[in-house]
């Protein structure tokens, strides 16, 4: 069984690698590229813990093969942060508390992420419908929601509270 | 496994039709790639579709509008000549899985993976839409309605593919819409679909109806006789009694984990109702 | 650990503040390491082999085609755990030892039934399909009622009901039959103007914790290695699975990843003594990850249950009667939480009389594991719905009912003992003051109340505190952090010690270096670990003190602590400056070596916890989906340390409560086979599903604590199922009596009993 | 003279007696006076019980002391998820 070799752009930088053609993109960047913040709650779709960004789109990574990432640009957690310089979104989650746990943070603020490049105001039910994928078992969603509308504010330039 | 990654659909569909083991096509792969990981299925071969460009696109035809294969459901939502002509359509492709499932999910391969809860399909049929197939003996064009035979089962032969998806144009004062039930309000898989389509005159009588169920057979079904139900009539209160009735007659469901026969017959109709009274609010304006 | 003083007199500084949790960084950032993130060089994947019986004999297994698979490195099997007298001499580790890897039976669809450790998870998957397993399928039963009928499949030989006079002489389901109560019920009930009784069910209900369970083994040749792993309890899985491996205690460090959620449901083990075996065999690190359905088909749900309560009152509102039977199947093995579904049942009230009855039954299903107030949720539910019903039958307003018959500081607990201050009438109060309560309801609308009770518990706890060169504090506790307990660990730490928050740093230790914790569990770690902390801080002070007095020559109690200085204790110690933390810290080596402090304890006095939830719900009735409209939850928190976090605690527990009362739960074909082992058809709640949850701390401070602090993590989950049924039954004129009320049970009900406007 | 209460179930195996007076320093006596007192309850006793003393739970602390006019409740064990 010969491997597939793939040259992708993950944040920003030209990556190669070589996977078998049955690996997904999340067993690929956990196993094979030890990014570790894509997190695999389930395996098929069901609660966005391994979401990235793949070509602009939110996509659950175990829903994509390793192969099919060739020539594509992906976005994670990883890159999420520049440098000390937390995006908006970590830095409304982490004074908002809406994280408890921790595991399915990292799929919700990619989520977040791009659903707030394309819907700068989103409302508190484009919020949760956009979110619906991201299924979080500790917080109960309350201080989620109200994270990403403070970081929305904040991105608009209303509010610099943070 | 192979995976591959053709260019042309020409040469996709040489490689499925040469392949001697299992080859499977994978267009948003959602559906197959959760097949694939629980060891449902076993390919040899695997044919991704995303790399051939004339299945990214969405054109409008003189016919209406043709749905490239490889186009996530996410982006026919975002396509303002679709969602503004089928918004049926659109609302049922915009309710496959999550946001995540939808920038990957394809209206075609909801169709291929002929489940008969499938959320788009009920839609397409009540739409009329028309799947145009490529394989080995050339291009044939044939109603969706036709393409699913049972759960998992499709009419594709083999080294076929679905091209792309036309849903036809539409006269004036025509509409649709799709809706389905789910416990909880999104993440589910439809316990009913209802896709409906109709047409109006000057005057508000329904002058041509299509109605169509999911999850209530073996497959997607037509039902004829909800269609008349509307037709002919200005779809008042009667008419959506008359067309809840005709589906919860012809809705022939089983009890499973998502449903009872019993909620599944009676759920039919209630949809129904409200899917035509939504579809009849958009053909009013179309008008 | 008794009360400092009236929390009105003191000023915290840093406890009951806001503060980020020193964890919250690498959450955000990706850099957490959670159970599956761990690699090593020459990494093995381990995969496991499940019964897809419901019960069956194992005839025999056949991994001869597995072993000579290229990549395959070692294979185990029950076989692979042999008896020692450690785990033949206490039941509950011989339990877990069937558990984790099925013997001469499979007890339920998706029971271990062997291992394979290969060179990546590809080989090992296709290992365990060559490995042959000859099965003789057995009747199977997984219903809690089915199971206790005489001519039931029996799954264990050596079951004989305990609790009864005459132990029956034949193998039963049933395992214990437990009883409580007081007076004369059938009197109480003479005495009542009403009466109403119910029969109610309750369906199965995962954890649901995001992250499936994962851990890394790595043992030597010399029998000794480490393994990580996300639990709540590094100390309980090292010493389990050095017991089932037959390894000397000693020889095992377990150090706990972080965990992606756990609610009671990693507690136990599964997964790890199998890595432990595997990796021993190989002589490689061994990975083993679990997937969704695994979790789904082989870790603890909860009990399902069948519970029949009858309550009576007068018309004032006095209860006078309550009487209850409670059946619970807690899966293959026995320990359903039944006793403590007995005990909670009527903790809110003081009945005049009292009887209930409990059966803790076994079934094939997997073995239960605690969730979140084991056992307390449903029996709440049963209870509040006729609680409830009692209220409007008699035209009282259902606070003012539940107000009437409040347990209250100083009343006699319903399952016995006197209660100290508690916080239920204060919680019932803030719910009649809200402005929720006095929203106007729209049609097909309705609004109910609920109110919860958990005992909370301490346990043992060991913590230690070392005093940084520049005077910022390490705090190593033992307690896997589920809840945010760390950020509170530092705010109780830097109270002390008079410093800033983020001067102190606390760590989850590994079990090398900190002495034994029990598990994080029985919402025990905000107030255990961290009486814990301030003791442990209270000594560091001590010591503080003491070098200080010998820098300035004077008498140790000459020396007091404020602010974060040593200064002297009154004018007759001397005059000198305050010293600070940071400069006692720079002298430690030439003052008497490394400054610290640590504290050992069984803690307990933990002090229970009481919630008050109101929700509004609509109905849609012509499908039956039910709408959550708006949700309040009221809670004595005791002290709450970190505000944020509790409030986070208490989302969290109701929203859990809302997902079991409208749509989790574990579904069974006629094989035994769970049909919906993943977050497809398993539906927990999603974020489209909620309205905001609003909160509301109540402080009575819990005498048991330095600062009054009360565990808060467990209460949540017991009012909601209770009151969004309550709010069901309001809007459509019909009880739900069995969980959860998916659509199809409640059109179903509201087709048979619904009155056309809300009746109750 | 501590009055120690027995929860439920465990007064069958007292022969139904819910009450008894133990004189006893702390847990650990109190509990061998009352197996001493009920026999078959030794088992129980043996196994694990939670000990309420005026109102407070003690899984574990078997020197807690106990004042003579105590209340005293044996409750089953209990675990906390």
């Amino acid at each position: 069984m010969s491997q597939v070799h793939v040259t992708t752009k993950i944040n920003g930088d030209t990556t190669e690698y070589l996977c078998d053609a049955e690996e997904t993109l999340l067993d690929v960047l956990r196993d094979r590229l030890q990014m570790t913040g894509s997190k695999e709650g389930c395996g098929t779709g069901d609660c966005g813990a391994c979401t990235v960004i793949m070509d602009g789109r939110p996509v659950c990574s175990c829903l994509v093969l390793g192969a099919e990432a060739e020539g594509r640009s992906v976005e994670t957690i990883e890159g999420m942060a520049k440098g000390e310089e937390l995006h908006p979104l970590q830095r409304h989650f982490l004074n908002g508390a809406a994280l408890q746990c921790g595991i399915c943070t990292p799929g919700i603020l990619v989520a977040a992420k791009a659903l707030l490049a394309q819907n700068a105001n989103p409302t508190e039910t484009e919020i949760r419908y956009w979110l619906a994928g991201n299924l979080c078992r500790c917080t109960g969603y309350d201080k989620i929601i109200r994270a990403v509308q403070s970081a929305a504010a904040e991105m608009r330039g209303e509010s610099h509270a943070a | 496994m192979r995976y591959e990654s053709p260019t042309t659909i020409d040469a996709a569909v040489t490689l499925l039709a040469g392949e001697t083991g299992k080859a499977h096509v994978l267009a948003g792969g959602t559906d197959l790639l959760v097949r694939l990981r629980s060891g449902f299925v076993e390919p040899d071969l695997i044919v991704d579709l995303k790399r051939i460009d004339t299945l990214k696109t969405i054109t409008l035809e003189s016919d209406g509008l043709r749905v490239g294969a490889a186009v996530p459901s996410a982006e026919l939502n975002e396509h303002a000549d679709a969602v503004a002509g089928w918004p049926g359509v659109c609302e049922a492709a915009g309710l496959i899985g999550s946001t995540q499932v939808q920038g990957r999910a394809t209206i075609s391969g909801n169709l291929c993976n002929a489940s008969p809860a499938a959320d788009s399909v009920p839609a397409m049929v009540a739409a009329g839409a028309i799947a145009r197939i490529i394989g080995p003996n050339g291009t044939r064009d044939v109603p969706v309605e036709e393409i699913a035979t049972g759960p998992g089962k499709t009419s594709l032969q083999k080294g076929e593919i679905v091209e792309s998806i036309l849903l036809p144009k539409r006269p004036a004062g025509t509409a649709d819409a799709y809706l389905r039930f789910i416990p909880r309000t999104e993440m589910d898989i439809a316990v009913v679909g209802v896709g409906i389509c109709l047409t109006i005159d000057g005057s508000g009588i329904c002058t041509a109806a299509r109605v169509s169920l999911g999850a209530v057979a073996a497959k997607v079904i037509i039902v004829e006789s909800a269609a008349k139900a509307l037709i002919g009539t200005k779809v008042d209160d009667a008419a959506l009694n008359a067309l809840a009735a005709a589906c919860s007659t012809a809705a022939t469901p089983i009890d499973d984990k998502r449903g009872t026969v019993e909620f599944r017959t009676d759920i039919a109709g209630t949809l129904a109702k409200r899917a035509a009274a939504i579809a009849l609010k958009r053909a009013e304006k179309n008008l | 650990m008794p009360l400092d003083r009236d929390p009105a007199d003191r000023d915290y500084k840093v406890v009951g503040h806001r503060h980020n949790r020193p964890d919250g960084i690498d959450k955000v950032t990706g850099r957490a390491k959670f159970g599956a993130d761990m690699a090593a060089p020459g990494l093995l994947h381990g995969k496991i082999l499940r019964s897809p019986h419901a019960h069956a004999r194992i005839k025999s297994i056949d991994v001869s085609k597995a072993l000579a698979l290229e990549g395959v490195k070692a294979i185990v099997t029950a076989a692979d755990f042999p008896d020692n007298p450690a785990v033949l001499e206490d039941g509950e580790l011989t339990n877990i030892r069937y558990n984790v890897m099925a013997r001469e039976k499979a007890l339920y669809d998706g029971h271990a039934v062997a291992a394979v450790a290969a060179s990546n998870p590809r080989i090992a998957a296709k290992a365990l399909k060559l490995i042959e397993v000859d099965y003789e399928v057995l009747p199977h039963v997984v219903d809690v009622e089915l199971a206790m009928k005489d001519d039931a499949p029996i799954l264990h030989d050596h079951i004989r009901t305990e609790g009864v006079e005459d132990a029956p002489d034949r193998p039963t389901n049933i395992a214990e039959r437990i009883e409580l109560g007081y007076g004369d019920v059938e009197a109480g009930f003479a005495e009542a103007d009403v009466v109403i009784e119910r029969q109610f069910r309750t369906g199965a209900a995962h954890q649901g914790y995001i992250e499936p369970h994962a851990c890394l083994a790595n043992i030597s040749g010399d029998g000794s290695g480490d393994l990580w792993c996300c639990t709540q309890g590094q100390f309980m899985v090292r010493d389990v699975c050095a017991q089932l491996n037959g390894m000397d205690v000693s020889k095992l460090r377990v150090t706990p990843s972080e965990i992606g959620g756990g609610f009671g449901g990693k507690t136990t083990v599964f997964i790890e003594p199998v890595a432990v075996a595997l990796s021993r065999k190989a002589g490689k690190p061994v990975k083993i990850v679990m997937n969704r359905g695994e979790v789904f088909r082989a870790t603890g749900p909860t009990a399902s249950s069948a519970i029949w309560v009858k309550m009576g009152c007068k018309k004032d509102g006095t209860i006078t009667a309550a009487q209850a039977e409670f059946k619970y199947q807690g899966g293959a093995f026995p320990g359903s939480p039944v006793s403590m579904g007995a005990m909670t049942a009527f903790a809110c009230y003081q009945p005049k009389t009292l009887k209930a009855i409990g059966w803790d039954v076994v079934t094939n299903r997997p073995k239960q594991a605690a969730y979140r107030a084991p056992g307390a949720p449903m029996a709440a539910f049963a209870v509040e719905s006729i609680v409830e019903e009692l209220a409007h039958t008699i035209g009282m307003d259902p606070v003012d009912f539940r107000l009437k018959n409040a347990a209250t500081s100083g009343s006699k607990s319903s399952y016995g003992p006197t209660y100290s201050d508690i916080g239920l009438v204060e919680t019932l109060e803030a719910v009649k003051a809200h402005p929720n309560y006095a929203i106007k309801l729209g049609p097909n609308q309705g609004r109910g109340v609920a109110s919860g009770f958990w005992f909370n518990f301490g346990g043992q706890t060991a913590v230690t505190l070392n005093l940084n060169i520049d005077g910022t504090v390490a705090l190593s506790v033992g307690t896997p952090d589920i809840g945010g307990s760390r950020a509170s660990m530092c705010a109780m730490a830097a109270e002390e010690l008079g410093i800033p928050y983020h001067h102190v740093q606390t760590i989850i230790a590994d079990t090398g270096s900190l002495g034994f914790n029990d598990v994080t569990d029985g919402s025990r770690v905000t107030f255990a670990s961290g009486l814990a902390t301030i003791e442990a801080a209270r000594n560091a002070v001590k010591v503080l003190c003491q070098r200080a007095a010998k820098i300035w020559g004077i008498p140790a109690d000459a020396v007091t602590w404020e602010n974060g200085c040593a200064v002297p204790a009154g004018p007759n110690a001397g005059e000198f400056p305050p010293m600070t933390i940071k400069e006692l810290a720079k002298q430690a080596g030439a003052t008497g070596g490394p400054i610290a402090g640590h504290f050992e304890v069984s803690a307990d006095g933990a002090g229970p916890s009481f919630a008050t939830h109101l929700v509004d719900a609509e109905v849609d009735r012509e499908t039956g989906r039910i709408t959550i409209l708006r949700y309040l939850i009221v809670q004595d928190a005791g002290k709450a340390v970190s505000p944020a976090y509790v409030e986070g605690q208490m989302q969290g527990g109701a929203v859990q409560g809302i997902g079991w009362a409208l749509n989790e739960e574990y579904i069974y074909n006629d094989k035994g086979v769970m049909e919906n082992p993943g977050f497809l058809d398993y539906r927990v709640p999603v974020a489209s599903d909620l309205p905001m949850i609003d909160t509301q701390i109540v402080e009575v401070p819990n005498p048991g604590h330095p600062y009054g602090v009360r565990g808060v993590g467990e209460t949540s989950i017991v009012p909601p199922l209770g009151a969004v049924a309550n709010a069901v039954a309001a809007a459509v004129g019909a009880r739900p009596e069995e969980l959860p009320m998916s659509p199809p049970r409640l059109l179903k009900l509201m087709k048979e009993q619904a009155q056309p406007l809300a009746a109750e | 003279m501590a009055r120690v209460k027995l929860w439920g179930s465990l007064s069958r195996m007292a022969d139904g007696q819910k009450e008894f007076e133990i004189d006893a320093p702390n847990i650990d006596r109190m509990l061998t006076a009352l197996g001493e007192a009920a026999p078959k309850l030794k088992p129980i006793l043996a196994k694990g019980v939670t000990v309420s003393i005026d109102g407070t739970l003690y899984r574990l602390d078997k020197f807690q002391a106990i004042q003579p006019d105590s209340e005293v409740y044996i409750l089953p064990r209990m675990a906390g998820g």
